[in-house]
Parts: structure tokens; C-alpha cells; sequence
């Protein structure tokens, strides 16, 4: 049975050609958010086509910033998300953070932007600890941050409670450095006759940052290999540890800029506010194309994602459908943007 | 701004009784951290202070959470319980175990139609529907068309009670909007994407003081000129009605329901009595408006109105 | 144990033929892995898969073992066409893999890993239960044979070694395979002493009347027992030849892509006067 | 340098003398739940010194009882858990299964037994639906769940107000099979003068049940093997998509019994009910010792999570202390109990 | 590149030593996997680390590599004693490693790994970022001058073949070695061809003046370039040996853990007529 040789060998090192070349196409395919793109589209298209309210650019503009809202919170969870980490303490540390800044400024007396910079420290405190205690104790993210999300819940109504003798923060309005803040913070930027909130050039701006350090420089590298392969990384000497503690600050970041947002627009914060909020930006990420498990998705993702969800919450009402079955409508559509996305991959990976 | 040295202590001190301390449990089907539930604490605080009495203030929005909370007072062989009957068919065996313990038990905010029933002594407070009836009826004789009714926590029994109070009684149309309450910003973008969905809207109708100031500014942000009522009240609200960006607030008088239902338990133990005898004791439905805001104003500075 | 009179030298065998692939093509995206490969393994004999890294011998052995589909050509199992959906079907048929990543849960025992999938149990009805004495002592005994000692049954595999857990997988390998035997890469992370005992295996399964597929990087593991050869290249079939027709040399200069390898040799056994080799390749770290 | 051979090379397959016998006690500090049982331990007596009323037996039945209707949702959500899966659904579905019973056996005016059939109908189609969903997709069960969430929250409202016209179903204790039902389902038993709750008999058969199957039948060697390496499970023949399927469909049973004691025991059901709890069992199997990451974990670990939640969340209750801070309280507890299994587990990984 | 003179016959060297382990031993909870452990790496040389599965060579170079720590024992590097917290600080004394298990990020692409931990860069302060072109062109070369064909540089470590990954992982750690080059089993998966092209670079390192501690189970391998040999059992050293004082024939026994290895390979060269192999070991599947 034996036969002749059916094919020379191939000099080594040479070209392969066993690989079509791919198209570009299909290599813009593969990127991790443009599933959710495509989803996103679909979204849109549709309450584009039912909706006639949704056509109008101040309805845009508002869903932008439904979309900023989330999304800069939504950035950073995924970038902690891709670098295997969760913070179930996210939603909260925001309310913390606007709680302390006018709580803090209002007690002592002090300039508005005192409070801010002291809010400041505090957040990125509350992420270091995070990130300290997870790897100090080695347990799993989900546990720790659950137990700074109970512990933030709890000082965030106590302490209001013991210093205000209320549930929400005395409102700020008339403190100094009020009106510079909410410039910075909360204000309106009218484009062509369209009122846009600036959270929504900030959340531009993030995410700009977060695609560039994610994909070209050093730390990004780490994000994906600490997420990847915690073990691996380590092996070939990634600082895992400062990685990761890095990124639960860029958490506390977010949700002091998230928290300055809300303090600003809405001048007095209520002590029970965010609560629920991480699963939204958890899922704004997932759906936006970051594996739960870490080591995969993009910043980019993370903003289509929180679009996505906010296109879709309201869209419903700008589609007028019926209230009662609100939730309804969501969930079918986060499941529809999420079935197209796992299309447009498989699609991509056939090529 | 910030903190003025003179500020007043919130609440009305009165002396003390020399009665034994009594232990007493309020249990409510509110989550911690709302404006309206801190107004009732407090006033169960002011009574509790004047009476001598060890209140211990729990609540939980679960069913059954609540009934554990009733049924751990039992464990805990307290004087009296106060609880709000939101979800009666629930609660209507525990505090049968309550009463059958010798417990006594008053009823409040919740339940105006079944505290009878579930045998509690008395009941403070206002029927959120009749509070909703009162409101529906307001915006009728306001002449108003269309109001857009703002429920901030999807399935919360109260809350759509006073929503359903609305629709039944305005002549114009009612329609409901679902917003998530833990967030500000969401609350906000849902109004206004509301409000410019549909022009027609001219009256929002909010069911807590914060989401009224927050509605303010989603009707500006759509270009709208609906007028917005709302349920309950507090200090910014108050400005805010003074300023004329929001016509009015309903007030059933939380601080009173929780007073009530604290002092009650207290006299029945030292002396017998039952406040309302038998009766439903009503604590509202109040207009706060223009006409009337000076009067409160000043009390809700202090965070008991 | 019967031993069939085998003319391992020969290139036509009068063995039935168990497993034959026609043609087969796969393709993971824009990768095509293999093109046009056909193969016949038969009962009693051993089917040497070779080839350099790369060459797409997992990915065959993948399509034989049910883990993936061939996207072209024929693969027929004792003359009936099939495309196995699972590894679980491959298995029902008696065919037993040992993959190259060796397919293990990290997390669980070693006796629960040696009989996953294929439990043994006992009682019936709601009470059908795990035999684990049973169980363990089959694992012990297998692991024991493998000259491999595990002390501790129920430690978790991912606390192993590497060629104690490659031992585990093969052991397992060769207790549940009933018709044919697939083998990537055994020997790869074993000592001297256990990949002696797995080529015993090995000639004992095919003295046993099952059908072997062997793939190895090892030309003297392959000459050793090997009765048929086939090596592939790029994903095609560069050679398939019966043991006669190849001498271990050949089969060594095939599998090495040419005849660099002498030099290679000579080169090394010189040190301290190494020539020129092709482009120096390292440099120090920087950055 | 040649040195003489050091040590004689042992017999192959004899016993090996680097490995010290493992005493029994570091064998059973090994498991996975025995952590978290001195974590509960140390919950246990923290509140037995602070809180007379918590010493009394009536207490204790209390604390059971609350564990129990955590703990038969953690036990399911465990065993999803530890076959390497999420079901974010898992709280509403309790509330859709006891909503669907009532209002079933109420619009059609039949037998309340013929509801909750149906309901077990449902509820286990549900949690097939998402198995399905899932293995058809790929899509991470976190996702393809966090759909059913919304649709079922959504359809648990929409129904009922089409229906009833209210946000709660209509009272069935006065329909037939009611008082067999609640004895089944939601009665007492009085054990030396304390009357514990029938669901703190079923919660600890369920979690016998739970554990002979876990390790003592191949449908729970395929549970850890589908966890702990899904690849590896199906390469070596193991059915993973029956089994994760399965394990869905296990939420969904469970989901139905406490539904059905929800039921029975209110008589009617609030639509809103169920939205958070799903954290709440997930939780419960994290602190009982279950990785988030699959393939780890014990039934048993999942009663010891509820107890310590439910001791936890009622302990402070008990012990006076101020509710305003009882989200701090919980946070630290949790973290405390979760940090001494930490500990305990090193010492056990150390002998 | 220097090619120091060496005596790569004797005993006694003269180069410098690099890496030195006392009595080092090291346990696994109840395991001890390492007891009383001592070598010497120097200076242009190669120690040759040898032994059965599961003998502890992993662990070993764990410890030299800076993952686990020792807990018996000294371990100097260049006559300091170190312990070292992470593999960071033995990176940054120019030890490299090429671990078992590869220590490569599945879902990160080909030359995102070879640099990570070590990436280039260019610009500076904020606009500081990756030499994307730079890297990718390093890469290429080092795998091109391994012999393998890789043809994307931006596919998923993931999807490549089992010899693919272990070249990446070797091509890196002799791009990155600057004082001692570390390789465990490194050519385990290895085809022929690329086998010899990694004891050629190994040869190299040597000859650069590096020191390398090298794991194989191929006697033939590590008797080409080895200058020294240790081989352990049962986490100890059963033979330190220069290249003079032992023969290949010796090495291959010592490593099969006696002389029942002539006899195997006598046995299987005998197809057919297989002698009773110790106690029966397959049988067919059950359940
Ligand atoms: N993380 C661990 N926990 C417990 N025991 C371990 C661990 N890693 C290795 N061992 C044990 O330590 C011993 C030595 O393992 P090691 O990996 O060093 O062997 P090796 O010589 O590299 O073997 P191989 O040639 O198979 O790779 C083995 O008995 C192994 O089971
Ligand atoms: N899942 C996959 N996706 C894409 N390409 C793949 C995948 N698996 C393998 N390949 C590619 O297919 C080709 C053949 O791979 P295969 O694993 O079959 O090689 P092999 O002959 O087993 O090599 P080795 O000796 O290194 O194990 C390789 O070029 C590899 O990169
Ligand atoms: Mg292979
Ligand atoms: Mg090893």
C-alpha cells in the first residue's frame, strides 16, 4: 500500500498557504464589539421605523445621555470586567461619592471643589481597598465587593441619616463653587439647536482613552493577560497585582465623575440611590461583547453596550408601548441585540 | 450654603412620661433610605421619646421578609407592634400570632380596608387609593387632559394603589410610566423622553418629593409645559412650590402616622384606650400648594413634614 | 489474550479495516487544516500518524474521536458512513481517544477523571449509585500497571504532574477502548521508563485485535511498532507506507522535512566551536 | 564532581514516602463546606452573646425558617453553580410559578391542585427554555438569563393587571384544595412546644437529596465534569447539554416550591415580588464554598450560605441594632464569614 | 557573540556560577515534593535536569523561576541568597523560563504574548505607547528562525497547534534570557525538525555564555548538549554527574530507573509473539 509522496514539503518558515487571507471584512468582524454594533443597529432600525418621536434629534440627544450615564460607569466596569475582575459595589460607590462630596463641603463649610477633590480620594480609596483585600485574601471579587456594596449601602444611609437627620444630602446649590462645578460636571451644550448634556462628550472622551490604553499601550497588555490567564501573566512577570488594584481605582474614578454628575444636576442625593446600577453597567459590558470570564472585550463595547441599553429603555416609550410590560419588551430585546451579535461572530469566524 | 450653626433640632420635644420602659416594634413594607418612611420614623421616634418607649424600627419590601420581621418581634416578646398592612393577605396570620401572644397590634399607612379583619386595635393613616382619588380629583377641576403618573419602584403595591386612585376618579386620561428609582438620571431621561413622545401630556404626577424636583427638570429638558403634582413632601419641595415650579404636594402626614401609631400602642398599654375607638384615624389627604406652603415650610425645613 | 498471527511487514493487511477516511477536509475559519487525507486504520494493526507541528494530526484525530466534524470527504467506521455529532458516539462505537490536551477536569479526583463519562455503578432504581470502591480500585490497579504511583486517589488532578496526568489519560484511554484506540502524542510528557510501558500498551491493544492510531513526534517510538505509516505535511498526505517500505532512517528524514538533520547533530556534539548558525537569533532583553 | 547515587530508586507503583499521611482533620478541613460551617459558627455564637432574644428556641425556628426559603433556591442555584452556570431568573420565577398557579386555577375556577401542576409545568419549561436557549446559543448564561429576568418580571406584571386589574393576585384561600395544599406546602409543625415551618423539613430532604446526587451518582460526577472543564466533560463523553439542561430545569422545580409555599402561605402574591432575590441565592452558594467559576462546590455549603444570610440578616434584627446601618452590619458580617472560611481553608491546604 | 572557551568535559569548572540551590526543599500541603535538593548552574553550561514523572523537576525550576518559593534551604543567585516574591524579580536578574505549562494567554494573539510582561515601547510621558510594528516584527523572526510557520501574528495563541505554543513560549524566553535560560521539557511537543533547531539554540545560549538548566525525558537530548547532569527521584538527588562521568547508556538507565528497558525494546520489536507482559491491563469497556 504504499503510495508516492502526494505533495512536497514546503520549505520551512515559508508562507503558508494553507490560510486564505482573510477579507477585511471579515477581520473587522472579529473585533469584539462589532456584534454589539450591528445589535445596536438593529435596535435603532427598529425604533427608528415605529417610533416617529424617536426620529427627532432631541430624542437623540436624550437617549445619548441615558447612554452617557451608563456608559461611563460601563467603561470602566469592562475594563475591569476583561481584566477578570467583577464590582458589585460599583452602582453604590457612586451615591458614596456624591454623598461625601456635599456632605463633606457642607458640614466643614468649605468651596464646592474641595469636596470634589476630597470625594475624589475617597473613591479611588474605596477601589484601592477593593482591589487590596481581593488579592490580599485571595477570594473572589464577587465575594469582596458584595461585602463593600452591603458596607456602602449601610454608611451611605447611616451617615447621611446621623448628620443631615435625613435621608438625602441638604442640597447644595447655594454653596460656593456650585456654578463652576456644574459647568464642569452637569451642564448643557446646545449643537444645532439640540441641547446636549456634556456627560456625553466626557463619555466620548473616556472611552477614547480607555480604546487607546486598552489596545496600545503597556497596561492593556496586562488588563487582557490578568483577565486572560492571572497565572500565566504572572509567570512572565505582568504586575498583576497593581493591574488589577489599578483597575478598581479606575472604578472609583468613574463613579466619583458618575457621582459629581448626579450631585450637580440634581443638587441633593438621596442615600438609597444606585442600588441595582452595577448589573446595569455589568450587563451594558457584557452585552457590548466582554466575556464574563475575562481576557476578551473593548472599550468601545462597553459604550455600544450602554447605548444599546439605553436605545432600548427608551425606545419603549418613545414607542409608546404599553407601560405594564415594559421590562417585557426589554428583556426580548436584549436578547434579540445579543442573538444578532452571536450571529455577526459566528459569521465572522466562518470567514 | 453650608451648615448654619443655628439650625434647629428637627421634632417637637415634649417631656417625658415616667412609665416603664415599654418595647415597641414598627414594622413598615419600605426599604430603608425613603424620604416618606423617614418622616414616619421620625414621628414614631418623637412619641417613643415622650413615652418612655424602646422603639425598634425595621422594614422590608419581600412579603415574607416582612413577616419574619413581625414574627421576630413575637420571638422578642415586645409591648406592641405597629405595622402597615400594604400586603394584608400576608400579614394577616402573623399578627393573628401577634394577638394570640397577647401582643397588641395597631395598624398604619397600609391596610385602611382590612386592618379590622387581621385584628389590630386601630389604624393611622390614609388609603393611598383615596389619596390618589384626591389627587385624580384636583386635576379634574384643574381642567387638566392628560396625566402621566410616575411609578418609581415596578410592583410596589402603594404605589400603584395611588396611581389607580388617580385614573379612577380624573376625567381626563392617566397613563403610567415605570422609571427605576435608584437612579436619578434614569428617572429623568424616562420623563423627558415621555413628555416628548407625547406633547399631549399636561400634568406629571410624581408619588415622592425627589422624583417631583427631578420631573422639573425633564420637563424642561423637553420643552414641555406640563405642570407636575406629586405624593409626599420635603424641604426642597417645599421651595420648589414656593418658587411655582411645582403646583402642589399631597400630604398625608407621615410624622403623624408614625406618632399615632406609637402613642396608641402606648395608651392602650397604660390606660386602655384606643385612639379612633374602633375607628380608622385619617392623617389626610392635605393639599400643600401656594396657598399653604409658608405653613409648612417651615416644618419641613426640619425634615417632620 | 489471543495473539491473531499478524504480517506486520507486509503492505496489504487481510485485517478488517475498522476506521477509513476518504478525502477528508477541515477548515477552522481561514485555516484549512487538512485537505484531501484518507487513512485506513484495521483491526490488529497500528496506524502511525506523523508529521511536523502543525501539520494537522490533532485535528484528525479530532474529526476520528467525534470532537469536531470533516467539513469534506468520507469517514466511515466498520464500512458505514458516519459523522460523529459527539465524542460520545465515537465512544459508544469502542473508539477511545487520548487527546493531546489530554482531557482532564482539573478540579476533580483522579478516580472520578479515570472513569468520567463512563461510571460504574451499582444497585438500580432511585438507589442505582456510584460504585465507588469499585472505581477506585480499578484506577489503582490501571495506574499501578502504568509504573506511575498516585498515592492519594483522591487528589485533584490539577495538583499532578504533567506526565502523571498524561499517565491517567492513557491508562483510561486503554481500559475503555474496545474496537480502536486513538493517541495523541502519549509519550510526550513521560519519562523513559513510562513511555516503555505505553508502547507495550500499545502492541498489547493491537495484540488484543484493536485498530491503533498512533501519533507521535518520536520516529524510533513510531519504527518500533508501528505497522503503517503515514506522515502528513501542511495538512496533506506526503507519505503512507507499510512497514517494509520505510526504514527508521527514512521515516526520520520524512518527519524532519529533510536531510538538515545529520549536520544538526554533528553540530552539537562539537561544543564550544558551534558554526554559524542561521541568522543569530537572541539578543538581550531591553526595555 | 560525580557524586555518589544519594537515594536508591524506589520500586515502581510502591507507596511513596514524600507524601505524609493526611490526618483526619485536615481531610475534613478540605471539604468545601466545612469553611463556611465554622463561618456560620462563628455568626451563630457572635449573636448568641449579643442578642438574648436570638437564644431562645422560637428564634432559632425563625432562623430556620428564613434559611429555608433561601436556602432551597441557593441549594438549585448551587448545583447550576457548580455545573458552571448562572440563572439570573431565578428570583422572579418563584414569583411568575406561584402567580401563574393562583391566577390559572382562579380565571378557569378549578381545583388549586390543578394550578399548581400547571405551575410545575411552567416553571420547570422555563428553566428548560433557558438551558436550551443556552446550549442553542452559546450566548453566557449570564446573558441568555438576564432576558428571561426582564420578560418574566414584565409578563409577572402585564398579566396580572390584565387579569386582576391590580399588581397582585387575587386571594385564593377560600378555593378548593387550599388547606391541602397549605399543609403541604406551607404548614407548621410543632416540635417541643416550637413551631417550625414545614419548608425546614423539605429544605434539609433537599439537601440530602442534593448531596447523595452530587457524589454518589454519575449525574453528579457530570455536574462538577460540565463545570469544571465543559471541553474535557464532552470530549471524554459526558452529556453536557442534558445535564446543564437538567440543572436549569432544577432551578426551576425549586422556583416552583417556594412559589408554591409564597402561595400558600399568602394566599396572594404581589407581581413585583422576587427582583433581587436571585443575588440573594447566588450568595448564599458563593459564601457556602461554590466557585463563581464552576466545578467547585457542595450542596451542603449551599445550607450553610442561606443559614449564615438568614442568621446574618435576622441577628441583627434581633440584636437591636440600628436598621439604618443594617446593610453596613451585613456587609461586615458577610465579609467576616466569608474571611475565617478563607483561613480555615488555608490551614487545610497547608497540613 | 563570544564563544568562551569550555571545558565542557570536567567536573570542576572554572566558569562563574550563576545559580546555586542548597539542601532545598519545598512541600505541596502533605506532598513533599522536593527534599534536600542541591545544583549549581554556571556560567556557560548546561545542567541537564533529569528524572521519572513526577520526580519534582517542575518544582524545581518553579523555584528558580520565582513562582513558588522554597521552604527548606538556600538559593543563591551570582552568591546572594534570594527569595524571590514573583517571577518579576527573576526576570528582572535575567532569568527566563520556559514553563511546562507554557504560560501563555489563550485568548491574547501571538506576538501580544511573546512581549507580554516585557512590551516595547516608544514615544513618551502620556503618548508613551506600544511599538506595535516593532514587536510584530521581532516576533516574526524568531518564530521564522525556529522553522515554524506562523501566518498571522495577530491569531489567538488559542488556536494553534500544540508545538506552535511551545515554540512561542522558547522562542521567547531565548529572546528575553539574559543570564540563565530556564526550559522545562521544552521540546515535548516538538516535532523533530523543531526539536533539533531548540537544542541548537540551547547550544547557543551556552555558547553566549548563559547558563541553562534544561528538563527533558529524551536521554539522547540531554546527553548532546548536556555538561552536567543531575537526575531526581522522589524529590531527590539520585546522580549529579559532569558530562565525562557518564555515558549515554548509563544516563538512559539511570533514567529508566533500571535495566528493563533493553528487554522492552526487545520485546516490542518482536510484533506478534509478545512475552506476557506484567499482569493483564485492558479489558473492554463495562458499565
Ligand atoms: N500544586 C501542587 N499541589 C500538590 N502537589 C503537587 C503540586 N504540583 C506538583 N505536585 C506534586 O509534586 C510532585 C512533583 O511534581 P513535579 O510537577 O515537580 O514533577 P515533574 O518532575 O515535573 O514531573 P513530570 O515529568 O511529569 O512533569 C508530584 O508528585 C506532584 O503530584
Ligand atoms: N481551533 C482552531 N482554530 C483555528 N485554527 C486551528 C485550531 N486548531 C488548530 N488550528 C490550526 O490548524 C493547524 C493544524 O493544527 P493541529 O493541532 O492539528 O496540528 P498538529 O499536527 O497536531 O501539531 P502539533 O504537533 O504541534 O500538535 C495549525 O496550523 C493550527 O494553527
Ligand atoms: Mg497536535
Ligand atoms: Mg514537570
Amino acid at each position: 500500500m504504499s503510495q508516492a509522496v502526494q505533495a512536497a514539503p514546503a520549505p520551512p518558515g515559508s508562507v503558508d498557504d494553507r490560510v486564505r487571507r482573510r477579507s477585511l471584512l471579515a477581520s473587522v468582524l472579529s473585533r469584539p464589539e462589532v456584534g454589539s454594533l450591528v445589535g445596536a443597529v438593529a435596535v435603532f432600525a427598529l425604533f427608528f421605523a415605529v417610533a416617529p418621536t424617536f426620529r427627532q434629534a432631541a430624542s437623540f440627544a436624550t437617549v445619548l445621555y441615558a447612554g452617557s450615564t451608563i456608559g461611563i460607569m460601563a467603561l470602566a466596569v469592562a475594563l475591569l470586567m476583561i481584566g477578570g475582575e467583577f464590582d458589585l459595589s460599583a452602582g453604590v460607590a457612586v451615591t458614596t461619592s456624591a454623598l461625601f462630596a456635599s456632605t463633606f463641603a457642607y458640614q466643614l463649610n468649605l468651596n464646592l471643589w474641595v469636596g470634589v477633590a476630597a470625594a475624589l480620594v475617597v473613591s479611588l480609596g474605596i477601589g484601592a481597598f477593593n482591589g487590596w483585600l481581593l488579592m490580599r485574601t485571595g477570594l473572589p471579587s464577587f465575594l469582596i465587593t458584595l461585602g463593600t456594596f452591603f458596607i456602602l449601602q449601610g454608611v451611605n444611609l447611616g451617615v447621611t441619616k446621623l448628620l443631615t437627620g435625613n435621608v438625602s444630602s441638604t442640597s447644595v446649590s447655594d454653596m460656593d463653587g456650585f456654578e463652576q462645578a456644574r459647568a464642569v460636571f452637569a451642564s448643557t451644550v446646545p449643537i444645532g439647536g439640540v441641547s446636549v448634556k456634556i456627560t456625553v462628550f466626557w463619555w466620548l472622551l473616556f472611552v477614547a482613552i480607555g480604546t487607546w490604553v486598552l489596545l496600545r499601550t503597556k497596561t492593556g497588555n496586562w488588563i487582557f493577560a490578568a483577565g486572560g490567564d492571572k497565572a500565566a501573566a504572572r509567570a512572565v512577570g505582568v504586575p498583576v497585582r497593581a493591574t488589577k488594584i489599578g483597575l478598581f481605582m479606575t472604578v472609583g474614578f468613574m463613579a466619583w465623575f458618575v457621582g459629581m454628575h448626579q450631585l450637580f444636576s440634581f443638587n441633593a442625593i438621596q442615600s438609597g440611590g444606585g442600588v441595582g446600577q452595577e448589573f446595569i453597567y455589568i450587563i451594558a459590558a457584557v452585552v457590548g461583547g466582554c466575556l464574563l470570564t475575562g481576557g476578551y472585550g473593548s472599550a468601545v463595547g462597553s459604550a455600544i453596550g450602554a447605548l444599546i441599553f439605553g436605545m432600548t429603555s427608551l425606545g419603549i416609550v418613545y414607542a409608546g408601548w404599553d407601560a405594564n410590560w415594559f421590562k417585557a419588551f426589554l428583556g426580548v430585546m436584549l436578547l434579540l441585540a445579543t442573538i444578532v451579535n452571536m450571529i455577526v461572530k459566528n459569521q465572522a469566524a466562518k470567514r | 450654603g453650608g451648615r448654619q450653626e443655628d439650625e434647629a433640632p428637627a421634632g417637637g420635644a415634649a417631656g417625658k412620661a415616667d412609665t416603664p420602659t415599654m418595647k415597641i416594634a414598627m414594622i413598615t413594607h419600605a426599604a430603608p433610605g425613603d424620604t416618606f418612611w423617614d418622616i414616619v420614623r421620625k414621628g414614631a421616634e418623637a412619641a417613643a421619646a415622650k413615652d418612655n418607649v424602646d422603639l425598634n424600627y425595621q422594614g422590608a419590601p419581600e412579603a415574607g421578609d416582612q413577616v419574619n420581621l413581625v414574627q421576630q418581634a413575637i420571638d422578642a416578646d415586645v409591648d406592641g407592634i405597629a405595622v402597615t398592612l400594604a400586603k394584608a393577605e400576608a400579614m394577616a396570620p402573623v399578627v393573628k400570632a401577634a394577638t394570640e401572644a397577647g401582643i397588641p397590634v395597631v395598624a398604619f399607612n397600609g391596610g385602611f380596608e382590612e386592618w379590622q379583619e387581621a385584628g389590630a386595635l386601630g389604624y393611622f393613616g390614609q388609603d393611598e387609593r383615596t389619596a390618589g382619588e384626591a389627587a385624580g380629583q384636583r386635576l379634574t377641576t384643574e381642567g387638566a387632559k392628560k396625566a402621566l403618573c410616575v411609578i418609581h419602584e415596578q410592583g410596589h403595591v402603594g404605589l400603584e394603589a395611588r396611581c389607580a386612585g388617580v385614573a379612577e376618579t380624573f376625567g381626563g386620561q392617566t397613563e403610567n410610566l415605570y422609571v427605576t428609582g435608584t437612579d436619578m438620571p434614569a428617572v429623568q431621561q424616562a420623563i423627558t423622553s415621555k413628555l416628548q413622545q407625547d406633547p399631549a401630556i399636561d400634568r406629571v404626577v410624581t408619588l415622592g418629593a425627589p422624583y417631583a424636583l427631578t420631573a422639573v427638570k425633564s420637563v424642561a429638558d423637553a420643552g414641555s409645559s406640563a405642570q407636575i403634582g406629586t405624593f409626599d413632601t420635603n424641604a426642597d419641595l417645599m421651595a420648589a412650590i414656593e418658587g411655582g415650579d411645582i403646583q402642589w404636594a399631597i400630604d398625608q402626614q407621615p410624622y403623624l402616622q408614625g406618632y399615632l401609631a406609637v402613642d396608641s400602642l402606648w395608651l392602650y398599654n397604660t390606660n386602655g384606650n384606643t385612639i379612633g375607638g374602633g375607628q380608622a384615624t385619617q392623617t389626610g389627604p392635605a393639599f400643600v400648594d401656594a396657598s399653604n406652603v409658608d405653613r409648612v415650610a417651615e416644618f419641613a425645613a426640619g425634615g417632620t413634614r | 489474550m489471543s495473539t491473531p498471527e499478524l504480517d506486520a511487514g507486509a503492505g496489504h493487511s487481510p485485517n478488517q479495516e475498522i476506521l477509513r477516511l476518504e478525502d477528508v477536509g477541515k477548515s477552522y475559519g481561514n485555516v484549512h487544516a487538512l485537505r484531501g487525507v484518507s487513512l485506513s486504520v484495521r483491526q490488529g494493526e497500528i496506524t502511525c500518524v506523523l508529521g511536523d507541528n502543525g501539520a494537522g494530526k490533532s485535528t484528525l484525530i479530532k474529526i476520528i474521536a467525534g470532537l469536531h466534524q470533516h467539513t469534506e470527504g468520507r469517514f466511515t467506521v466498520n464500512g458505514e458512513a458516519v459523522r460523529f455529532g459527539s465524542p460520545r458516539e465515537a465512544l459508544d462505537r469502542g473508539i477511545a481517544t487520548v487527546y493531546q490536551d489530554l482531557a482532564l477536569v482539573p478540579l476533580m479526583s483522579i478516580w472520578r477523571n479515570f472513569f468520567l463519562g463512563s461510571e460504574l455503578t451499582r444497585g438500580s432504581g432511585p438507589l442505582r449509585r456510584l460504585d465507588v470502591e469499585r472505581m477506585k480500585r480499578v484506577t489503582e490497579e490501571e495506574l499501578v500497571k502504568m509504573g506511575i504511583s498516585v498515592p492519594d486517589l483522591d487528589r485533584h488532578v490539577g495538583a499532578l504532574s504533567g506526565g502523571q496526568r498524561q499517565c491517567i489519560a492513557i491508562a483510561r484511554a486503554i481500559h475503555f477502548g474496545a474496537k480502536a484506540l486513538v493517541l495523541d502524542e502519549p509519550t510526550a510528557a513521560l519519562g523513559v521508563k513510562q513511555s516503555g510501558v505505553v508502547l507495550k500498551y500499545i502492541a498489547k491493544a493491537r495484540d488484543a485485535g484493536l485498530g491503533v492510531v498512533f501519533i507521535t513526534h518520536n520516529p524510533h517510538h513510531a519504527h518500533l511498532v508501528g505497522n503503517h505509516f503515514v506522515i502528513l505535511n501542511r495538512g496533506r498526505v506526503s507519505l503512507d507506507a507499510g512497514r517494509g517500505d520505510v526504514s527508521l532512517d527514512r521515516l526520520t528524514n520524512e518527519m524532519a522535512g529533510g536531510a538538515e538533520l545529520e549536520a544538526l547533530s554533528h553540530e552539537l556534539s562539537r561544543p564550544g566551536s558551534t558554526p554559524e548558525p542561521a541568522a543569530a537569533g537572541r539578543t538581550t532583553t531591553e526595555n
